[in-house]
């Protein structure tokens, strides 16, 4: 058994400087500007041939080997996975972790950059010629935020904020409105951005759920109306009551399946519930029913 | 869409096309508390879960019977008492859309000494929270009941289970780790306890992973 | 004497046979290079070199065993020295040496080493000998000392190497048969688990007729896997979540 | 998901496929669109000697689910699983038993008309399929909770149904249930909508058509 072991060690040296000589030959004529070309080349098949004949041996001496039946006594070698301490180990997970989220920030951060090259379309406020225009953002919105959220006291509402990726100038509220309808409304400062509304027992947990369309004609609407809205408290100069007119008006949304149309007092038309909220006496009405 | 088939039906025909994965080849064995960190992190290296560390988890299991009040009148019938489990995650976060498990586990096959696992058969269902009431209402008796809390991995079809046993006092049943190599599959996917095997050489010698004869550690037992 | 002779004749025949084998060898080499240059390729010059040193080993084999008659006792004689061109010497050497004269006997009939190995020698031995006994005893005593330490030492390594395996590999039993079978029995079979009284399945009673609620349980599984974590930039004043929604 | 009614559609001197059609016409006079069909079985599983009866019902709308209600005279406990819980009632077979004669399903179109989903089902009962009548059902997905929405469901019945639409609550919503505090009234009307409920209107329904079935006086 030790014998043949030897013998399987011994071709695979063969083998080994054999296939160093292939390469050491190659690198030689390499340097040397191969004078003669022929030559380089009979000498290379021959080593070549000598690795082949190398290589057939360990496949020999390998197949004559037997399968060992019990476990080897390899010395203190055999300790070696015991030496597994996971002090020592646990950096590889962090590693793999790491390397992972720099992967995806490289990938998200190449499609971003594809995207915005190819829409040179510019936001209101990033035009270097109006920045006088540009609704300055507060020192610490940060705060100013959460103040905001703290006062507001509807009842049947709850309201989260995330401030996903870091930001500190912008925030993510998560509005339930008791057991209707969901909102996602995202700040910049203190400015609305942008409104999604959603039924209560649709997603909105992940980032890409804010730009996907209710799957209901009524939150679709009430979305619609929403976006109004935010233009139509816009305020930049007091853009802390602005939004906090806009949350309240929000609010008024949660009976909109239980209250009839103030005006034709029927629930629906259309197939749709009274879809509209005026935005003074936040009264309910048909989109069709507010003229 | 065409006229939606009954139920039934559309299941009959799947267990008839072998799709549904009925059968469990198992193999088992454990290892000591004081050697479980290797064990662990030889998994690690073995398995898929690389890039995180091991998914831990924490249950509660229960063993419901059925049968054995009715076939004491009927004896006649020699009908075995069909167990029931009911799975409960205990870990946090507790997640109140999380399901409860019925798994159901028929007797074990032990086969011939060429094939190199157990093999039973075994539905896991998904539930509602109401089954330990509907299966006492239904008749079951509760048999015995425990707390597995352990490390889960996985190899392709294959899981890896390395576990702990608890008493329902929190009082641990032994001083070992219960190690368990399983795949669900649908009735003859044979070739998986191939598979199965090799694995668990690779364990060898920390953990030995063997087919476990029931009816002879029954009685070994008494 | 007969018999020594006769082993000596022999022995002298076989090196004959084995020389002239060697001189064909080279020849065809010789002859090879000469006339066939152009076509010879790199395997059959390596198969001639490997002929050649094949008949070199096997010469110095024989000469190097044991029975075959101490030649190196031998003395070879030149009985006849000549100027001219003999003729059979140019015939036997195939036209190599005409002359055997004086210059060239020498090179032909050498037994002893080479010159300046010969000085070489010559210098180690004036050294040895100029060496007093006393001087040479210390040395020889302090060359056994050190050689022997450096065999205990690694006599000593081995034996600690071979015990301490021995010992790990006793010492490292990483399960044990007789928990599996406890394990299996109470997992399969409810050992040692049976419901003692006391209120049965308390751990199962759902939460609640409808809504169902989280459940606190008493038994926290330690060091869960902190996974939610992010930058701390969540920062959630109002109502706090633990899991970041957008990972 | 959303808060479904259940309603029975008298057939006044109709047949059940005359009375469908009609249904169907006017839902698409409506604006409705057709989108499929639906089915909705239920089936009966017996102890052997105890009174207690298994209701395994399935519902085309969630094609995943088998949905068990265990009745044992005093209480009903309602159950959810995976289909697969159909191979271990068959597991069970020797203790409960599968009474094929009362089996019983409700199928038939089913029209999309903007966030309704209303489905016309004629219900048929055992194996030779025995016309028992027609239940409609109304599925708001909007809304989830029945007490906000039964106004608005009405109005929209009655658009369909005219005269023969429901008044009142289904009792299925108004009845008490057993509660933790006693003190407190507990019904489904305010709470969460969820698909076992749709499922145990049918099973009501179902009860009172094998009820008819089994007393022939009409």
């Amino acid at each position: 058994m030790e014998n043949q072991i030897n013998s399987a060690i011994n071709a695979i040296k063969l083998l080994r400087s054999s296939v160093s000589n292939v390469f050491e030959t190659t690198l030689s004529a390499q340097n040397n500007s191969i004078q003669d070309e022929s030559s380089f080349l009979l000498e290379l098949q021959d080593q070549l041939s000598t690795v082949d004949v190398n290589f057939k041996s360990i496949e020999s001496t390998i197949n004559a080997l037997n399968v060992p039946s019990g476990p080897f006594t390899l010395g203190n070698t055999a300790v070696l996975n015991h030496e597994a301490d996971p002090d020592r180990q646990g950096v590889y997970t962090d590693l793999v972790n790491s390397y992972n989220w720099y992967e995806k920030t490289h990938l998200y951060s190449a499609l971003a950059n594809t995207m915005l090259s190819q829409n040179s379309l510019k936001r209101s406020f990033y035009t270097s010629s109006n920045k006088r225009r540009r609704p300055t953002v507060p020192v610490n919105p940060a705060q100013l935020v959460d103040h905001m959220i703290n006062s507001i006291n509807t009842n049947n509402m709850t309201i989260k904020v995330y401030r996903p990726f870091g930001t500190p100038t912008s925030a993510f509220l998560h509005v339930n409105l008791s057991r209707v309808m969901k909102a996602a409304i995202i700040l910049r400062g203190l400015v609305i951005e942008l409104v999604t509304v959603k039924g209560f027992n649709e997603p909105l947990d992940s980032v890409d759920d804010h730009w996907i369309e209710s799957r209901y004609a009524v939150f679709r609407k009430i979305q619609d109306h929403a976006h109004c809205a935010m233009l139509h408290f816009y305020s930049p100069t007091f853009a802390e009551l602005a939004t906090r007119s806009f949350i309240t008006w929000l609010a008024s949304y949660s009976n909109i399946f239980s209250e009839p149309c103030k005006r034709c007092q029927r629930f629906l038309l259309n197939n749709l519930p009274p879809t509209y909220r005026d935005f003074r006496s936040l009264e309910p009405l048909h989109e069709e029913c507010r003229h | 869409m065409d006229q939606p088939a009954a139920a039934m039906d559309s299941l009959l025909q799947a267990l008839q096309v072998n799709i549904i994965p009925n059968q469990e080849y198992l193999l088992q064995g454990s290892v000591l508390d004081t050697a479980v960190q290797r064990v662990l992190h030889r998994l690690k290296g073995l398995c898929d879960n690389v890039e995180s560390a091991p998914e831990q988890f924490s249950d509660y299991e229960a063993c419901f019977s059925l049968g054995s009040p009715v076939t004491d009148q009927m004896q006649a019938q020699q009908q075995p008492p069909l167990f029931l489990r009911v799975i409960r995650k205990t870990s946090e976060p507790v997640d109140a859309g999380t399901p409860f498990q019925l798994r159901y586990i028929g007797n074990p096959e032990l086969g011939d000494a060429k094939r190199p696992t157990l093999v039973r058969a075994s539905f896991d269902i998904a539930c509602s929270p109401t089954i330990c009431d509907f299966l006492t209402e239904m008749g079951c008796q509760l048999k015995f009941e425990y707390t597995i809390r352990g490390y889960l991995f996985r190899k392709g079809r294959m899981k890896i289970s390395v576990s702990k046993i608890f008493k329902i006092n929190q009082e641990p049943i032994s001083q070992s780790y219960l190690v368990e190599l399983s795949v669900l599959a649908p009735s003859g996917h044979d070739s998986v306890a191939e598979d199965m095997r090799i694995f668990a050489e690779k364990l060898k010698p920390l953990v030995l992973l063997e087919k476990i004869d029931y009816k002879r550690l029954a009685q070994m037992g008494n | 004497m007969q018999r020594e002779e006769k082993q000596l004749e022999m022995f002298l025949d076989n090196s004959l046979i084995k020389l002239n084998d060697l001189k064909k060898a080279i020849g065809q080499m010789i002859q090879k290079i000469e006339m066939e240059h152009e076509r010879i390729n790199w395997p059959q010059f390596l198969d001639n070199f490997a002929l050649i040193s094949g008949h070199l080993a096997g010469l110095s084999k024989q000469l190097a065993l044991e029975y075959t008659p101490q030649i190196s006792r031998l003395t070879v004689l030149p009985l006849f020295l000549s100027p001219d061109v003999d003729e059979h010497l140019v015939q036997i050497t195939e036209g190599r040496l005409p002359v055997f004269a004086a210059e060239c006997v020498p090179d032909y009939l050498r037994t002893k080493p080479d010159p300046t190995m010969e000085s070489r020698m010559n210098l180690h031995e004036a050294k040895a000998n100029a060496l007093t006994n006393e001087t040479a005893a210390k040395q020889v005593a302090q060359y056994t000392k050190i050689v022997s330490h450096v065999s205990d030492l690694i006599s000593k390594a081995r034996d600690e190497w071979e015990i301490e395996s021995m010992n790990r590999n006793a010492q490292m039993p990483t399960y044990s048969q007789a928990d599996t079978h406890t394990l299996v029995k109470a997992v399969g079979m409810g050992t040692n688990l049976a419901v003692t009284g006391g209120p049965v399945g308390n751990m199962l009673i759902p939460p609640g007729p409808r809504m169902p609620g989280p459940v606190q349980m008493s038994s926290v599984s330690p060091n869960l896997p902190q996974m939610g974590k992010l930058p701390s930039s969540i920062k959630t004043n109002i109502k706090s979540a633990s899991l970041h929604p957008y990972r | 998901m959303g808060v479904t009614i259940l309603t029975p559609y008298p057939l006044q001197n109709k047949s059940g496929a005359e009375a469908i059609e009609e249904l169907s016409k006017r839902l698409l006079a409506l604006g409705a669109t057709q989108a499929g069909q639906f089915l909705v079985d239920g089936d009966i599983f017996e102890h052997s000697f105890k009174k207690i009866k298994i209701h395994v019902m399935h519902n085309s709308e969630y094609p995943a689910s088998v949905f068990s209600i265990l009745d044992n005279g005093q209480k009903q406990i309602p159950l959810i699983t995976d289909l697969i819980f159909d191979l271990l009632m068959l597991k069970v077979n020797p203790i409960y038993s599968s009474k094929k004669m009362i089996k019983i399903e409700s199928k038939g179109p089913r029209f999309e008309l903007g966030d309704f989903l209303v489905k016309l089902g004629s219900v048929t009962m055992s194996q030779n399929q025995n016309f028992k009548g027609i239940l409609i059902e109304v599925d708001y997905r909007p809304c989830l909770v029945p007490a906000f929405c039964w106004d608005l469901i009405k109005e929209f019945l009655q658009g369909l149904l005219g005269q023969q639409a429901p008044t009142a609550i289904p009792g299925y919503f108004t009845n008490t249930l057993p509660s933790n505090n006693p003190n407190q009234h507990y019904h489904r009307f305010n709470d969460t909508y969820q698909p076992i409920d749709t499922v145990q209107q049918y099973l009501e329904h179902f009860n009172n058509y094998r009820k008819q079935s089994q007393a022939p006086t009409i």
